[in-house]
């Protein structure tokens, strides 16, 4: 007989020390948490899509100065177009568009720390899905003015 | 009842007879070992049709003919699995299993 | 997975077979020679079937594509029809689960739980 | 004609039905399958005959042992099992002739001069009169099938070695 | 060991001119250009001295093609590397894959992506890249891929016999995790041959690198190993601040240690529960996920990511941690060894998963040096070696850890020691937490565009699944001139064709989940 | 209503409403026993399982059914059509005819057929012949393997399986299921046979390919095994004949070991389900916390240890019922 008795009890106790570990937790709490009915809380410094950032002089404003560092500085070119026009009476310029290509951003925050007058922040949209790839086309100034109109 | 059907021997008969037909005619016919093999099993079955047939049409109070289909039955579990063994060591030796074209016995 | 649990909508028996399939998640980078082999395996699912393209790299290539690259696909719905589109690189676990009702919606044209709300 | 008398036909023929495609088909596979059916057939006339327990015996041994041993080894031989190397027409021809005019022959000469129903008796063959009849006056051809069964394992076993190490 | 090195090699090839170089700047200690047709000897001659070939690669100066090998000691630092000039037309080079088995994948990915022809190798087809590809991508100007060249390259497609038949392991098999492609050539349940088939996943990452500048590349690392992402991080990190010069304050290298060893256990765990579903049992892998799920809660309230993070910048961290993460931290360290037990119980004693692991899959010490496989898998054959321990980065030169090593060498040994360096890893954390300095997280002075001095370095660090080795190319603009990537999945693959062979199909997975493979890390 | 009774009483439509009933509980039971499973799975992984659809996720299985009435039947091109569609029916014969025989309750029985157990048994081959010409049909390499390995399997497992349960007839000096079940008015055999118990646990665990014994679909492995090729209804009737398979082996060890429907206060049907379903969770209790065995393994399990024992089992009764 090639299977030793001693190993074989072994054996055996130690499937029961198994079945032990998964019947415990069979009757142990559920760690789950259920998504669309509860919502985890999102640690502040989640690096989500980037959003712009009031001015803290001129809240009407966004604080983007129209520089370009944070198109050059991106990896994967996802700012597509920044756009600014010259207002009369003021030092720099204002914003006047701010197109976001999420499909490609790789979320590494480079933008945010590039940037010289911290216009950028991240957004905390965490569970973002959609029908079409154009969905994640963001224009970042509409919805800074959304967001402004909301507040 | 005794007019029916089935308790008419010569139908069992007639099937055990054809079956020794076609499985002596597929041993003729097959090449390979291994439909000669399902050829030997057709005519192992119908013997045994046929010995449970005569059995109860003859003397019903003794089940012999039974007892000799059920050691049969052992013969062709016994006979199958050795000719599969046999079958299977040709095909490797010889890469086919063709009847015809093993002429040396010696291994 | 340990906290997100798909199983609860019913969604969680793994079927290793692309024959027993009904939906497929593409969730990384399609190359040039992968592309084949996923659009096979599209063809051997059983209709109806859908696609989601999970995470930016699916969905568009995302931060590999350069100037002069020679090996990606930029994006599934080059391939095969995409029917939800989970951004993100990669995207969180409710992203999916997000993607998983928005397929629902798509599929039975309801929906069973508010929509997610966006936060900016 | 009753149900059961319908059935006992289907059962016939089914078994006819099968032993042909044993012998006709052109895949293997195909012939197997035959075989069973024709085995399934059998044991149906075995229960008509009166003794469930040899029909049961039929499909345990031949339906569960023997041709699933058959179509494994068919697996495992995998290319070689193929369809090559039957008769060509000429040959078949001859061999369904000779076939035919042969079983009429014998048909004619032997079981129909006999139509006359044979005496029915209402016996059961049971599991215990089967295990009596080995017990009591088959001893011997009892004990002969299991010496033959423990020689076929051996046997078996030992090809199994052979084949190991053949490369 | 790195002047007897040196006088044995001046004294075997007199007409080699060997140069002691700075270890600090370079990582490595000799170097020296050979000829071509010397390459099989001077190899030769590290073989003799146990050396392994951590890594060969190629850089095109568009004058001429250099080939560099870099030889390395386990036990000792002493790292040499030999570079060999070739012809940019005709390139032409005697193999040394029948040297150093390492060398067969290396020099096939050289043939591949820069034409290179290796006289006298068995098998140089695709690799990596797919059948319809017209120029070798990383030489500097686009060169076509002759028909002739294309014929010889185009993708292997094994030979199938009557006996055996062949299986496409993937590329979307479950037990791959990816896109890994293995063809077995069966007989019966046993393997006769395996043959990996890579490249489903390549994002061309070092071509890439060339195209960015480096801080644009940072974000990459975090993508190469999804599961390790901190110490590609680490790794791509202080290999440029070695090669610029930068300077990290204390406070910063201590929370990369603790960051780094904290993915580092979830990584490990992460592979037990994916091992265990391969091997058929799912619950395992569900509670790994739970304990991996603190780890990367911690992870995520620093970083802001749950599996890429991009934390480690040059010269510090994106951003200082706070006394959630500290705290975290201590209650994932509890947590963890409170979990040990039941791992016990569940895995380590159950006599189906022993039997299962045991001698299976057994990688002899001679073997691992050849194919040059590193991290747990070279430790359980027996070779404690760590890159923490060996040559320092970070403030691992601080801390006091033992490096674990077993003694059967395979896969069920590949497993103690991930569950030894889970508890090392601990270890370690509990120290950086004590000891851990108050001051900045980040260098003021970093230049915004940085500019790295001219020349190369060799840098290596310890990932979860091995040595990871980054080989930089510098030509004093913003962007690398070549960045090569010394993968430790890849080096450990090498080894599973071997292991596989006459081995049931069951014990493949079980030896390809042993490995712990990472696919984005082999293809890059 | 007397001429109703009458029909009742003939054994054709006997069998006929017998089978009709099977065939429906057998839909029945795989929808309970995949909600189970999956509960069962979730809750030992520290999760819910299905909860979204219907309370307590109920109609997922109902959902999932329907949906693979919905799929297209997709037929791969290099399939042998006769096998592809034979396997799936095939495989149900066994499942159909083992309905027929097994006593739910005293009166709750199609058929007592005095060689019960063995009719069980011959038919049970069906099962592995049809995931034989499936695995063939199918003319996928996966497929083959896993119907190859599950021969194999088979036929090892079937030897201690018939051994184990050969001891209770010896004890019980019956084949009809009814009779034994009679026999443990008073003490179950489990009691005075253990080690049969757990041969014939064991055995039917492989039996049924459930793991630690699912080789012949292990997904790591071989994809999906067998059906790798087969979708929709063809692959459902494979997944329904499964969890029936499972069902089978339980109520055959419920019979024989574990008293069958005898039980106190509750009507016997009752008592003879909720036996069987305990020992269903038990095996979904193992799936869930054991890896796989090797295949050589897996069969060293049978031929050195399980046989043996089985043998020593039946010589030790066979004495002390001499005695």
């Amino acid at each position: 007989m090639t299977v030793q008795y001693s190993s074989f009890i072994q054996g055996a106790l130690s499937l029961l020390a198994g079945l032990s570990v998964t019947i415990k937790s069979f009757f142990m709490p559920v760690v789950t948490s259920q998504y669309p009915r509860e919502v985890l809380d999102i640690t502040p410094r989640f690096r989500g899509h980037i959003k712009l950032l009031a001015d803290p002089e001129n809240p009407e404003w966004a604080a983007c100065l129209v520089c370009g560092v944070c198109q050059a500085g991106c990896p994967s070119h996802s700012i597509k177009k920044i756009e600014g026009e010259k207002i009369e009476g003021q030092k720099r310029k204002r914003l006047t568009s701010f197109i976001l290509d999420f499909t490609t951003c790789s979320q590494c925050g480079l933008c945010v720390e590039n940037c010289p007058s911290k216009g950028i922040g991240f957004s905390d949209d965490f569970n973002l899905a959609g029908y079409k790839r154009e969905d994640f086309y963001f224009d970042l100034v509409q919805e800074f003015n959304k967001r402004k109109k909301s507040s | 009842m005794s007019d029916m059907f089935y308790n008419n021997g010569n139908i069992y008969f007639f099937v055990a007879l054809f079956m020794l037909f076609c499985g002596i005619a597929g041993l003729v016919y097959r090449r390979t070992l291994i439909g000669m093999l399902i050829s030997m099993e057709l005519i192992l079955n119908g013997a045994g049709l046929n010995l449970v047939a005569i059995n109860r049409f003859i003397s019903p109070e003794n089940p012999y003919g039974a007892a000799f289909t059920l050691i049969i039955m052992g013969i062709a579990a016994a006979e199958s699995s050795l000719a599969l063994a046999i079958i299977i060591l040709i095909s490797k030796r010889y890469h086919h299993i063709e009847s015809g074209d093993l002429k040396e016995l010696k291994f | 997975m340990a906290r997100f649990d798909i199983d609860r909508f019913g969604a969680g028996v793994f079927r290793p077979s692309p024959r027993q399939a009904d939906l497929m998640i593409v969730s990384g980078t399609v190359t040039k020679k992968m592309a084949p082999v996923l659009v096979t395996l599209y063809e051997q699912m059983p209709s109806p079937k859908w696609v989601i393209a999970m995470g930016n790299c699916a969905i568009s290539g995302g931060p590999f594509v350069f100037e002069g690259q020679y090996n990606l696909i930029e994006g599934v719905d080059k391939l095969v029809p995409v029917d939800v589109y989970v951004p993100g690189c990669p995207p969180r676990p409710e992203g999916l689960l997000e993607g998983f009702l928005k397929l629902e919606e798509k599929i039975t044209g309801k929906r069973r739980f508010p929509g997610p709300v966006q936060r900016w | 004609m009753t149900v059961g008398e319908i059935i006992f036909f289907f059962t016939v023929f089914v078994t006819m039905i099968g032993a042909l495609a044993a012998v006709l088909a052109r895949s293997i596979v195909h012939a197997l399958l035959g075989l069973i059916t024709t085995m399934f057939g059998i044991a149906g006339l075995y229960v008509y005959l009166n003794s469930t327990f040899l029909a049961m015996m039929e499909m345990l041994v031949y339906v569960g042992a023997i041709s699933i041993l058959i179509a494994f080894a068919i697996m495992l031989l995998g290319s070689y099992s193929g369809m090559s190397g039957n008769l060509r027409a000429v040959g078949k021809l001859t061999l369904a002739g000779g076939t035919a005019v042969v079983s009429v022959y014998i048909f004619f000469k032997f079981v129909l001069t006999n139509m006359n129903p044979l005496s029915f008796a209402k016996y059961l063959v049971t599991t215990k009169d089967i295990g009596r009849v080995f017990t009591e006056n088959l001893v011997l051809p009892f004990e002969l099938i299991s010496l033959l069964l423990v020689v076929a394992i051996i046997g078996a076993v030992m090809l199994a070695i052979i084949a190991r190490n053949v490369k | 060991m790195v002047n007897k090195t040196e006088e044995e090699l001046k004294a075997a090839f007199s007409e080699l001119t060997v140069v002691k170089e700075d270890y600090n700047q370079k990582g490595y200690h000799l170097s020296c250009d050979v000829a071509p047709k010397d390459i099989a000897a001077v190899a030769g001659f590290f073989d003799e001295r146990r050396f392994y070939l951590a890594v060969e690669l190629c850089v095109d100066y568009r004058d001429y093609l250099e080939i560099v090998y870099i030889f390395s000691l386990h036990m000792s630092l002493c790292k040499v590397k030999i570079t060999v000039k070739i012809d940019p037309v005709k390139p032409v080079l005697p193999t040394i894959s029948g040297i150093f088995a390492s060398a067969y994948w290396y020099e096939r990915e050289i043939r591949e992506f820069y034409g290179v022809l290796f006289e006298g190798h068995p098998n140089l087809t695709y690799l990596f890249l797919h059948d319809g590809i017209d120029f070798y991508p990383l030489r500097k100007d686009r060169i076509p891929v002759t028909d002739n060249d294309k014929r010889e390259l185009s993708s292997f497609s094994p030979e199938q016999s009557e006996d055996s038949l062949c299986i496409n392991m993937g590329p979307q098999h479950p037990s791959t995790h990816g896109v890994l492609r293995v063809v077995l050539r069966m007989n019966g349940e046993y393997i006769e041959e395996a043959f990996p088939v890579l490249g489903y996943l390549h994002r061309m990452h070092e071509k890439m690198a060339e195209n960015r500048t480096y801080p644009q590349f940072l974000p990459n690392t975090g993508r190469l190993d999804y599961i390790g992402a901190m110490s590609f991080n680490l790794g791509y990190v202080t290999a440029l601040e070695r090669l610029a010069g930068i300077t990290v304050p204390e406070r910063a290298n201590y929370v990369r240690v603790i960051a780094t060893e904290l993915n580092r256990i979830s990584s490990h765990i992460f592979w037990l529960g994916a091992y265990l579903a391969d091997l058929g049992a799912l619950s395992p892998f569900l509670y790994v996920f739970d304990d991996r799920e603190q780890i990367l809660d911690v992870l995520e309230g620093i970083t802001g990511s749950r599996l890429t993070y991009c934390y480690f910048r040059f010269g510090g961290l994106y951003n200082d941690i706070d006394d959630a993460f500290i705290a975290g931290t201590k209650a994932v360290i509890s947590r963890i060894r409170s979990r040990f037990p039941l791992y016990e119980k569940l895995v380590t004693g159950n006599v189906i998963f022993v039997n299962r692991t045991r001698g299976i899959g057994v990688i002899e010490k001679e073997r691992a040096r050849k194919n040059a496989v590193s991290g747990p898998v070279l430790r359980a054959a027996g070779i404690p070696t760590d890159m923490r321990k060996l040559e320092p980065y970070a403030c691992y030169s601080e801390m006091n850890f033992e490096i674990p090593s077993g003694q059967r060498a395979d896969a069920l040994d590949i497993y103690n020691i991930r569950l030894r360096e889970v508890e090392t890893s601990l270890q370690i954390i509990e120290q950086a937490l004590a000891k851990i300095p108050e001051g900045p997280f980040m260098t003021p002075k970093v230049p915004k565009k940085l500019k790295p001095r001219k020349g190369d370095i060799y840098h290596t660090v310890e990932t979860p699944r091995g040595e990871l080795g980054i080989y930089i190319v510098s030509d004093e603009t913003d962007r690398p001139y070549r960045l090569k990537l010394r993968v430790p999945s890849f080096s450990n693959l090498m080894v599973f064709p071997e292991l596989a062979k006459g081995n049931l199909i069951a014990d493949a997975v079980a030896i390809l989940g042993s490995l712990d493979l990472v696919i984005p890390e082999i293809d890059r | 209503m007397g001429g109703l009774v009458k029909l009742l009483d003939t054994e054709m439509v006997r069998l006929a409403v017998g089978l009709v009933l099977a065939l429906g509980f057998v839909v029945f039971n795989a929808l309970i026993l995949t909600w189970m499973e999956r509960k069962v799975a979730g809750h030992m992984q520290l999760r819910i399982g299905p909860k979204e659809v219907g309370p307590f996720g109920l109609i997922q299985p109902l959902a999932d059914a329907t949906k693979l009435l919905g799929k297209e039947i997709l037929i791969p091109k290099a399939v042998d059509k006769t096998l592809y569609y034979l396997a799936p029916i095939l495989i149900f014969i066994p499942v159909i005819v083992a309905f027929v025989v097994i006593p739910f309750d005293s009166y709750l029985l199609v058929k007592d057929i005095n060689v019960g157990i063995v009719v069980i048994l011959a038919f049970s081959s069906f099962t592995v012949l049809s995931i034989l010409l499936g695995g063939w049909g199918s003319n996928n390499k996966y497929a083959l393997i896993g119907a190859i390995r599950s021969v194999a399997q088979n036929v090892a497992y079937e030897i201690p399986l018939l051994l184990a349960l050969l001891s209770i007839v010896m004890m019980s000096g019956s084949l009809s299921l009814k009779t034994i079940v009679e026999a443990q008015k008073g003490l179950w055999y489990v009691f005075v046979q253990p080690v049969a118990f757990i041969i014939y646990f064991i055995a039917s665990i492989a039996e049924t390919n459930r793991t630690p014994f699912d080789l012949p679909e292990a997904e790591s492995e071989l994809v999906a095994g067998y059906h790798t090729e087969y979708s929709g209804m063809m692959f459902a009737l494979f997944f329904l004949a499964e969890y029936t398979n499972m069902f089978i082996v339980s109520s055959i060890a419920v019979t024989f070991f574990l008293g069958g429907y005898n039980g106190p206060f509750f009507p016997g049907f009752i008592w003879f389900l909720a036996k069987v379903y305990f020992l269903v969770f038990v095996i979904m209790w193992f799936r869930w916390t054991y890896p796989r065995v090797r295949f050589d393994q897996l069969l060293n399990i049978s031929w050195k240890a399980l046989i043996p024992l089985a043998f020593l089992n039946l010589l030790v009764t066979g004495g002390l019922l001499k005695l």
